[in-house]
């Protein structure tokens, strides 16, 4: 680790700039990057730096984006799709799912394409606040990373940029401007390889991206009751390290797994079903699962508030698991 | 008359609205940047002619479907002030309960099928409603607003395409305002000539200046009784800009003050249709400081009614997304 | 029940033209209606009876297609939009979930719009295999019908055009010329209602459309064994009638859940989680999932049976439920 | 010659692949029609001018992405019959091993990009080779495959427009065989004319008649040669025909038998190409039956190949997902 601190979106250029100036393969492009930078400055300098070829505006234009994206990696070129926000990737989901995801297995041709997308709940109204990721994670050939943290978003986008694979990269609209340290032009963050966001022994909250923070939260005030409660940042969801959780439910009997996407269908399931089915002997209580009620997300924040799974929703979920009434039940 | 054919009256009260319009965004654009609109907003100061113009050719029960910026679609639909402005504060009298926001203004009695945050998808919405139309056997048309960015969304292509081989009643009003955030249009339009690509689809297609409100509202009056007739579906390219930036607070490098400059001073829609009005003899410098005035003072109420109107209940936040809990009906 | 004995897809000619003759709001448009009835007959002989405005053909633009549903019935209609295979809705992503789902939550207008495609394993490559429910199962506002007998297409079409809202209505390709009776003009199926498909008594496959006769299979087969398995058929995913699984869990502690998804984040992973998590202290065992690899499914079909569940698995999985061995572990 | 420019030997070579073609399309619908091709085919008998035209005017290096209706496409890029049939078989011979199947055969080292399943698709594909051509300044073309079904895909356009604006080396051939299943092209195409509607994005458009090989070759030619100058990328529409049914075993309702025999008896592309080479007293029917004979034998030995070639081996169904299994490399 560097002592360099700087945003969510300054890591991604960061890494997207060390990885560019080693492989002249990589070329990025989408709306508004090379002045404005992108909608979240992700890519903020890198237009003038490598030229309009290297950071290459697009029309509004989804699925020819990826479309541009699947062919360019198919001739060997590494293409980093910048969609800005996920959800303009339901314009496209034939490219990334039945073109980027299979082309590897069907044809034998990797297809080395990160397409990146700020995704999460903030504000602009329903349709600029779709969870998609458990789509994704649910699409074999996809890898999706999630990461929480600005060394998360530089070391995982670098692995993205080696990798052969097609990944989704999703940044969380809440996250964009927090700051923290990075690593060095040599720190990987592997893919599948959960992180302890937050150490503790009594129970495990499992979660990624832009419910880490509440989830390191919720375990302080948990804290103050007694209850020393761990946080694992899954990071990617596919791979996906579910041997640090199943492990969790060993050392300890009590799994608490949470996101923001609505609560049915969401990778949480996915989480929940696997631990419950691994480690069902050593589970003190159900695999509990926290995430939104089941509706779109409107423009107003308090409504908004009110679907999302908020921090005493997580303490909630881990004291029922303490509770002698409900865990007896 | 203003001139040979518009009568002074009418066009009285399209300049009215579009100084509601201009009053309502320049306020917007102030509260969003005061923090008092969740998310923010697309203001389309400069392009009031184009709504007006289009409205006012419409009939009560013609539909439209819109925009990420569609305010002035909203405002020149009927909507009220006080509604549109409660609905971009996301309150409880909003038009659509503050669920909706800036984008996804809506009133079905007034045929506004509602905004849209996807480029492009507004148009394809309108497309549908003109098959109802025409399902129906109804006498009203469906328009369909689109940026010069939307052009190049395939899908716009797709719903085109069913409207010209299904001579649906449809109107596509594209909003070429030059800009789809800080990309111009040239440099992101193959062939350069939004009209020409729409030929290609076999539907009529015209340009106008979305500048003059008389030259916008006659040109889709035009297409209305194309649609209305049977004889099918045009697309309006309506040549305009936008004065602000792309959305709240935007700091604009990708063009000049003095481009922007040009068109306020040159081409100002409302400075023409004053200007038209003066050279008619029916309105002063008093009379249009009288509408301004009343323009402002309309907006000030706006936002005294959104101010004053509750959040909605959050125990509402499930409420109507599906009616599987209910008993099937009809 | 009446005595008509007939065809999946003629049950849904049969469903959608007594519909379509009570409500002149319905209609269907798609590619190849009106002559050849679409490509698995399911609307044969209702171009000549309806005419050509209420079997529309379409030129091949899913989007288009999905929005023009979304319109009409914004103004009033009932429209049915036939993808034909489900695999095209990949270009029709937005049209359907952040229009079609969400409007009614948004703008206060429900959509009526009944979305009809072939789905589900068959043959013809990847591109046409895709298993896409657990993403609609994901998506607030739409409904998941996926009937598997003649009779409950027939019920649940007619449930669909009459109710207010979008529904997502899948056919299995290989149950297509599955015969079955169906019920009279106003037998309606209710969505959110299990259907037992096989009763029993010591454990619970639950599955839906194109497993469900898998999974009666392999009750006959554990029933040869001494285990009487119960087989419920759940229809529709949305609603899901959650309340039959968690019944079956506290009767008798065994469920195992079968799907031919890719099994990370499937249909099952929701039903899993969520049965164990309200079931947890009524439990022998985990719930056992059972589902496809995680991979796209190719051209062969010994690659293809490979990579789905068998009825030797679903055996299986029954199986480890009742070894002592592993239940007690 | 068999013209003013086209050498004999080099039409007689484009006649023995259509033959080739021919032969392997009448035999793999019979395979298919007796079950041996699991999930059926999309013959392209009738199309062979179209796909010998083009390939013959690309070189090696030169990428080519494709559609459904697609083993014309693979043979003429120099896919072997062989690996061809093996792939419609599924097995383990075949081209990308049996796990493509017949919509979805490639060959990287040929430059054939792949087939595709879903209409429209291998187009954007091929726009993408383009731009990755143009990236590393290679002297290479793209060629992208759709039918006349396919232009009414919007992402098709969206494509289109990207090649357009920056000047991609990509040639896009439309193979309007006149229908989409069972659609004629004129119900469904707004405008009724894919020339004109390619002009309205900025890409160079022209239409050739597809059963004539030479002219194909022509056309192709000079809008690669267009294409590597720099000068952009040209859309091209092949007007041709397709005998068979659009699926294995399809009953044909929406067209005359009339019209079938009127292509086959007056445009068939090997009737032309042949009744060149005799014009030009290069071909006698002795000659003529030693080709045709030389194609069937060519095929009978591809089928022998498929069906000795075995099954893929059931354990390998998960292999080759993806690599994040394995320590990331490079
Ligand atoms: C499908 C899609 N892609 C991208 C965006 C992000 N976005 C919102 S508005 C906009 C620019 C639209 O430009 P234009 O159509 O010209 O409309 P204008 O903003 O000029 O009114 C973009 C790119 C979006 N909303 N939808
Ligand atoms: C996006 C999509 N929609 C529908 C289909 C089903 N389909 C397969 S081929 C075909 C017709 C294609 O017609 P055309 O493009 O003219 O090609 P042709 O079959 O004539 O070669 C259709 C509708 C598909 N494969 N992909
Ligand atoms: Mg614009
Ligand atoms: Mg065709």
């Amino acid at each position: 680790m560097s002592n360099q601190t700087m945003t969510f979106s300054e890591a991604f250029q960061q890494g997207v700039r060390e990885e560019m100036g080693r492989n002249s393969d990589i070329f990025v492009l989408g709306t508004d990057l090379f002045e404005r930078g992108g909608h979240f400055a992700q890519v903020k300098g890198l237009g003038p730096e490598f030229g309009q070829e290297r950071v290459r505006d697009t029309p509004i234009s989804e699925a020819a984006m990826v479309a541009a994206g699947v062919g360019a990696a198919l001739y060997g070129l590494h293409p980093i799709v910048d969609l800005n926000f996920v959800d303009f990737a339901l314009g496209a989901m034939d490219e990334i799912t039945n073109q980027a995801a299979k082309i590897r297995f069907m044809l034998g041709r990797p297809v080395p394409l990160l397409i990146r997308a700020t995704h999460g709940i903030a504000l602009g109204g329903a349709h600029h606040q779709n969870s998609l990721e458990a789509w994704f994670m649910h699409t074999p050939g996809l890898a999706v990373a999630i990461p929480s943290t600005p060394a998360d978003v530089k070391g995982l986008v670098k692995t993205a940029l080696r990798a052969p694979d097609p990944v989704i990269f999703l940044m969380h609209k809440r996250l964009s401007g927090q700051r923290g340290e990075v690593g060095g032009p040599d720190d990987l963050v592997p893919f599948g390889q959960a992180r302890v966001a937050r150490p503790g022994t009594a129970c495990t909250i499992v979660t990624y991206g832009g419910t880490v923070g509440p989830a390191i939260q919720a375990a302080e005030t948990l804290s103050g009751k007694g209850i020393d409660a761990e946080v694992l940042d899954l990071r990617t969801l596919w791979p996906i390290d579910l041997d640090a959780v199943v492990d969790a439910a060993r050392r300890h009997g009590r799994i608490v797994v949470v996101d923001e996407a609505p609560l049915v269908g969401s990778a949480t399931a996915e989480i929940a079903a696997q631990v419950q089915q691994a480690a069902f002997h050593y589970l003190d209580g159900p695999v509990t699962r926290v995430g939104a009620i089941r509706a779109p997300l409107g423009a107003n924040p308090k409504l908004i508030e009110a679907a999302l799974p908020s921090v005493a929703d997580i303490v909630a979920a881990v004291d029922g698991l303490f509770d002698p009434a409900q865990v007896t039940a | 008359m203003a001139d040979d054919e518009t009568p002074t009256a009418q066009l009285r009260e399209w300049l009215e609205q579009m100084l509601l319009i201009r009053a309502f965004e320049e306020t917007a654009e102030k509260l969003s940047l005061r923090g008092r609109i969740p998310g923010g907003i697309h203001a389309a100061v400069g392009q009031e002619a184009v709504a007006v113009g289009v409205m006012s050719a419409l009939r009560e029960n013609d539909v439209i479907s819109s925009t990420h910026r569609s305010h002035h679609h909203a405002l020149a639909k009927g909507l009220s002030p006080d509604g549109v402005m409660a609905e971009l504060y996301a309150r409880r009298d909003g038009v659509v309960g503050g669920r909706g926001g800036s984008m996804h203004l809506a009133s079905f009695p007034l045929g506004h099928y509602g905004g849209n945050g996807i480029v492009g998808a507004g148009a394809g919405i309108a497309m549908g409603v003109a098959l109802g139309i025409q399902h129906r056997r109804d006498d009203n048309v469906a328009v369909g607003f689109v940026g010069d960015g939307g052009v190049n969304v395939g899908r716009l292509w797709e719903a085109v395409n069913l409207a010209a081989i299904w001579s649906l009643p449809l109107v596509v009003v594209v909003e070429n305002n030059q800009y789809a955030v800080e990309t111009h249009v040239n440099r992101v339009t193959g062939g350069g000539d939004i009209v020409r690509r729409a030929a290609g689809f076999g539907v009529a297609a015209e340009r106008v200046d979305g500048q003059d409100v008389v030259a916008v509202h006659r040109m889709i009056a035009g297409a209305r009784d194309r649609a209305v007739s049977g004889a099918g579906p045009t697309l309006v390219e309506a040549v305009t800009y936008r004065y602000y930036g792309h959305n709240t607070g935007e700091v604009a490098r990708y063009r000049t003050q003095e481009e922007i400059a040009d068109w306020r001073s040159q081409r100002d829609p409302i400075d023409s249709a004053r200007a038209r009005l003066v050279a008619a003899s029916a309105l002063d410098d008093d009379g249009f400081a009288v509408l301004e005035t009343a323009a402002h003072a309309r907006v000030e109420k706006a936002v005294a009614f959104a101010e004053a109107s509750p959040q909605p209940d959050p125990k509402t936040a499930a409420d109507n997304v599906d009616a599987w809990d209910v008993a099937v009906t009809r």
